[in-house]
């Protein structure tokens, strides 16, 4: 056993620490046992690596000022950022992890490219493509999901055909490369056309498809450190690429099938471009709408309630005024559930997080198919900021485009009450007839407010203030 | 590089990605955000082969290259970690006053 | 790409077959497909392989001869076996191929000796060891699983002295050929203590506990498999291997919890040695059985029935007079379904194919889970065979030997009829205070009789033919 | 054969056995016995070894070793596929007459 082969070892721990990682992730109460494997395994393989014969002292001391660098930014990165941000922080992180893959691709050729095969040059050329697609791909879906680019897909004449030239001209480099090795040069227009393309390709895509994109960027971005694992025959390499790709498809295929959608249709439809449109239809009859006590007080009288999320709490931040809302509630004896869409909200899983930050044990969360059954005994509904993830159209409206979504079927509840600020639509751009049901309230205001206001009504504290 | 080797790289990369869709396939929808939380922090493992190419050249281009890509990817692994921390000392089961029938012991 | 590469190749698609074969075999409705990417895989590997290089003409006639033998062998192997010799032929088969492992293996070092480093070595006796034990202790499994050899467990004092001395024999022969790899002789002494020490592992292990042992020797082949991957760096043996080894060991896990007990109490508890023993503790109380007329009547009574099959069904082999007692039940408006424990019967899931052999479908089978809250609304249960599995001593009797097991709540039932040959207890050697229950009537007599005539009974046709 | 290729094995032996552990966990208790039928045909692959034993070698006893491998690993390998597809062909959903409310499709 020579050096290497303990580096070897220490790489096969560390990718069956990463697989145990993962796997822990199955349940909540693993899942903190499973960062902590990431994390061992993690560290094994950076000191192994370390350990790599090879290493001159210039080299030891730019890694010691780039690791200390690398954490002092990433600490309060890792801290600070609220759970509201969380979309354009991981699509972020994607973008340092791809520019990261694709300028150790690039340095790799150009340091080795005498003793590169065609196969080798060939994969990494698929893995400078894919790192730099994915670095300024994702930077544009963090922009867009930070509101700093305009969230409306922009679509011009012609725009598949300008995007199919450039990844044609990319992958036609690589193929002179993979014959003339020593046109080292190429290497910059290479990624410089795979940077224009990951703009191009995230341009005509809506703001609110951004998850699904970062999720399919993810898995391209694992198949990028694949690619890169085997040009370097490192095993380790393979193995964490391979499971993050695996997990960036699993989960843009699970927000596909929760929009009823395609993949081409999130990547070429344009959908959302005409989010403000069908204002005029509003034949769909009259609504009603109540005051806050008004509410407060019908709410008080229901024996059970389930708060429907949606993205509107997530953009008013309203998730801890809702927690004691349902505080208040349970003081008067009410039982209060929550009842969780696959897609509400912008990001997988972004109601669970933003429900768990503020306290909310995560047994009151109900997935849809747990709760959809129930409704018809449930006393109220507090639809918070919410809208596509319960229109009825998907149910029975053929011509709707969400039309097979699966939804929450709150119409069903005896009384619906809906937190939003107006009567415009939600993501989809689309009118929702839940809001002119007879059994329907609405209660307009910014979820924050609103929901404060409704715990102020239900503890009967504004009584006590204003006597 | 001999097309064992590649072919070897084949099995690695077909296995672990199987692995990943049986077990990726199981984490539940609660745990969403954090599994693209840690996946991010796992895939900072690129690390490795940053680390390699600033500590062996002597080549000014490539020391800058693998020194931005070791910023990028500490970055990553770091703030990667500490957030999937975060969000999962959130997730709380209800108080255990109320015992719940669930099997699953809480450590 | 030359010849050899195509062969890896043609692994790696076997590989990923296997693989996806297995995990077809998560849910009945894919189950068949998976045996078929199985034998696919197979098939591929099988032909890559002939593809070799240096591979003379007797070697090719000898292989067509062998395979047809062996072909003419298995198939009458696959298709004659009743459903009830199962475990016994799934022991003989493990001996089959443990066998064809340890010849290999000898074989290689035999002809490669000169080329092995330590390393291979060890891992070639290890190979070698597991081969011979797993073929000798699989033959005599099956051989108390057929009743052909003694099903009481053997034991004598020292025995485990005895077992040790052997495995640290072979052992030690192993060791000395690392260092002394031309003592090429000693490959017959290591084979030979290493079938003496599989004899001597299963003697003192009762019969009922073989299926146990089975699964438990298919791990070691599994990983036996999986070294001689290792030694002749074939990854789709290492693969293979892997995942064998792995499904023994799982089934093996499951088996041990269904049961309560331990791996080391399976393997050196002579566990059911004293199976007859506990005659005069009938201080239980009196027990009521049952005429044939009397069970149909009350039967006929009942809205719906479970049926509690065990290993007596097998043993009576009465699965299909059970499919016509449902049927006649079920002509009555009568609601059949079947409770079936993990360990009822003598392997796991034994039940299921014994009624899925007699067309019962299988959502009428409902696992200890499922059904265990239902009984308090049941009319009528039929324990067929079954004895441990209903013992309600398992919940209650901290010195029963099996207290701990979770069994079928059957005494929550309004009646319950039991159907066996006599009061002898089951494998477990124990009396079972249900059958003094006073909701409980005995029908005594051979399962497939005794279900036979209530048959009759319920369809009335004894009394068509009597008139 | 080199400490390299070695660990290699061990990563695929790893791999493959995480893989196996997720996969099996998954089955049925209703086909715990096709399954140990079907691992039984898998495991009888230790046939391509025996192959090459059989087909490469000058050595008489070499060649009667490696001829009842090959017998016995090919009556494992057909025997055992022949039972587990019997055995499953016998497995019936209730007649479609009552339609179910189960999700899996009948292929
Ligand atoms: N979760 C994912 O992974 C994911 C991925 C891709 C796409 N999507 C899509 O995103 C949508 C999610 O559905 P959703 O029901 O959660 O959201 P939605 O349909 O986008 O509706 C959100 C509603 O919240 C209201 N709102 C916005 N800000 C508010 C505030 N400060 N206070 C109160 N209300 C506010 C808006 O109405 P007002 O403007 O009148 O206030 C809007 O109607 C689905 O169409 C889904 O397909 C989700
Ligand atoms: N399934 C597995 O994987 C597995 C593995 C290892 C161990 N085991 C053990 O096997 C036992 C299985 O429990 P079980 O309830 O199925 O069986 P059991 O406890 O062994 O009882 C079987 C009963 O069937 C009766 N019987 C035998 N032949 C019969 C015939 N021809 N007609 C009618 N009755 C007949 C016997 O009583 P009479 O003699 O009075 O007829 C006996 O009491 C458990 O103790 C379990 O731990 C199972």
């Amino acid at each position: 056993m020579d050096r290497n082969d303990w580096i070897n070892l220490a790489y096969l721990v560390g990718a069956v620490g990463f697989a145990l990682s993962l796997k822990w992730m199955s349940s909540a109460p693993t899942a903190r046992r499973g960062i902590f494997a990431g994390e061992i395994a993690f560290v094994i393989a950076i000191v192994a690596t370390l350990a790599h014969e090879g290493f001159n002292n210039t080299g030891y001391v730019l890694i010691a000022i780039a690791l200390a660098i690398g954490t002092l930014i990433g600490i309060p990165m890792g801290l600070k950022v609220p759970m509201t941000a969380m979309p354009q922080r991981i699509a972020l992180s994607h973008a340092f992890g791809a520019l990261a893959a694709s300028l150790v691709g690039a340095a790799h050729y150009l340091l080795d490219w005498q003793h590169l095969g065609k196969f080798e040059i060939a994969v990494l050329g698929i893995e400078m493509i894919l790192g730099a697609l994915v670095f300024t791909g994702s930077l544009m879906a963090a922009g867009k999901l930070h509101e700093i680019l305009r969230q409306r897909p922009v679509v011009f004449p012609g725009q598949q055909m300008v995007n199919l030239a450039l990844i044609v001209v990319a992958v036609a480099m690589v193929i002179v490369l993979m014959f003339q090795p020593d046109a080292t040069y190429l290497i910059w227009p290479i990624l410089g056309v795979s940077l224009v393309f990951g703009v191009m390709l995230i341009i005509p895509i809506g703001g609110a498809d951004m998850p699904t994109v970062i999720a399919l960027l993810n898995s391209y971005a694992g198949l990028s450190a694949a690619a890169l694992g085997i040009v370097l025959d490192n095993k380790l390499l393979i193995v964490a690429g391979a499971l993050d790709g695996m997990s960036g498809l699993i989960l843009s295929i699970i927000m596909c099938r929760a929009m009823n959608r395609s993949f081409s249709n999130v990547l070429f439809g344009a959908f959302g471009q005409d989010q403000t449109g069908g204002g005029e239809e509003s034949e769909m009859g009259t609504y009603r709408s109540a005051s806050f006590d008004e509410a407060g007080e019908l709410l008080k009288m229901a024996r059970n309630v389930v708060i429907v999320p949606g993205y509107g709490m997530a953009v008013a931040q309203a998730q801890h005024k809702v927690a004691e809302l349902t505080e208040a509630l349970e003081k008067e004896g009410i039982d209060v559930r929550f009842a969780i869409h696959p897609v509400a909200g912008r990001m997988p899983g972004h109601m669970n997080v933003l429900l768990a930050e503020a306290n909310i044990p995560y047994d009151k969360l109900l997935d849809m198919d747990e709760i959809n059954s129930e409704f018809p005994q449930v006393d109220a509904v507090i639809v918070l900021g919410a809208n596509d993830v319960v229109n009825p159209a998907a149910r029975h409206n053929k011509n709707s485009p969400i039309y097979g979504m699966p939804i929450l079927n709150v119409d069903q509840a005896q009384t619906i009450f809906v937190v939003k600020r107006s009567m415009r639509p939600g993501f989809a751009g689309i009118e929702n007839e839940l809001f002119f049901n007879e059994k329907t309230l609405m209660v307009f205001g910014d979820a924050k407010e609103v929901v404060g206001e409704l715990t102020t009504e239900v503890s009967g504290q504004r009584d006590a203030i204003s006597i | 590089m001999s097309n064992e080797v590649i072919i070897t790289s084949l099995f690695i990369f077909a296995l672990s990605g199987f692995l990943g869709l049986e077990v990726i396939r199981r984490v539940p929808k609660l745990l969403h955000t954090p599994l693209m939380a840690l996946t991010n922090a796992l895939s900072a493992i690129s690390l490795v082969a940053s680390l390699y190419i600033l500590g062996t050249t002597d080549e000014t281009y490539a020391q800058i290259m693998g020194f931005v890509a070791v910023v990028c990817s500490t970055i990553n692994a770091v703030g990667g970690f500490l957030i999937t921390d975060k969000m999962l000392r959130m997730f709380k089961r209800r108080e255990p006053a109320k015992s719940l029938p669930q099997h699953e012991v809480s450590e």
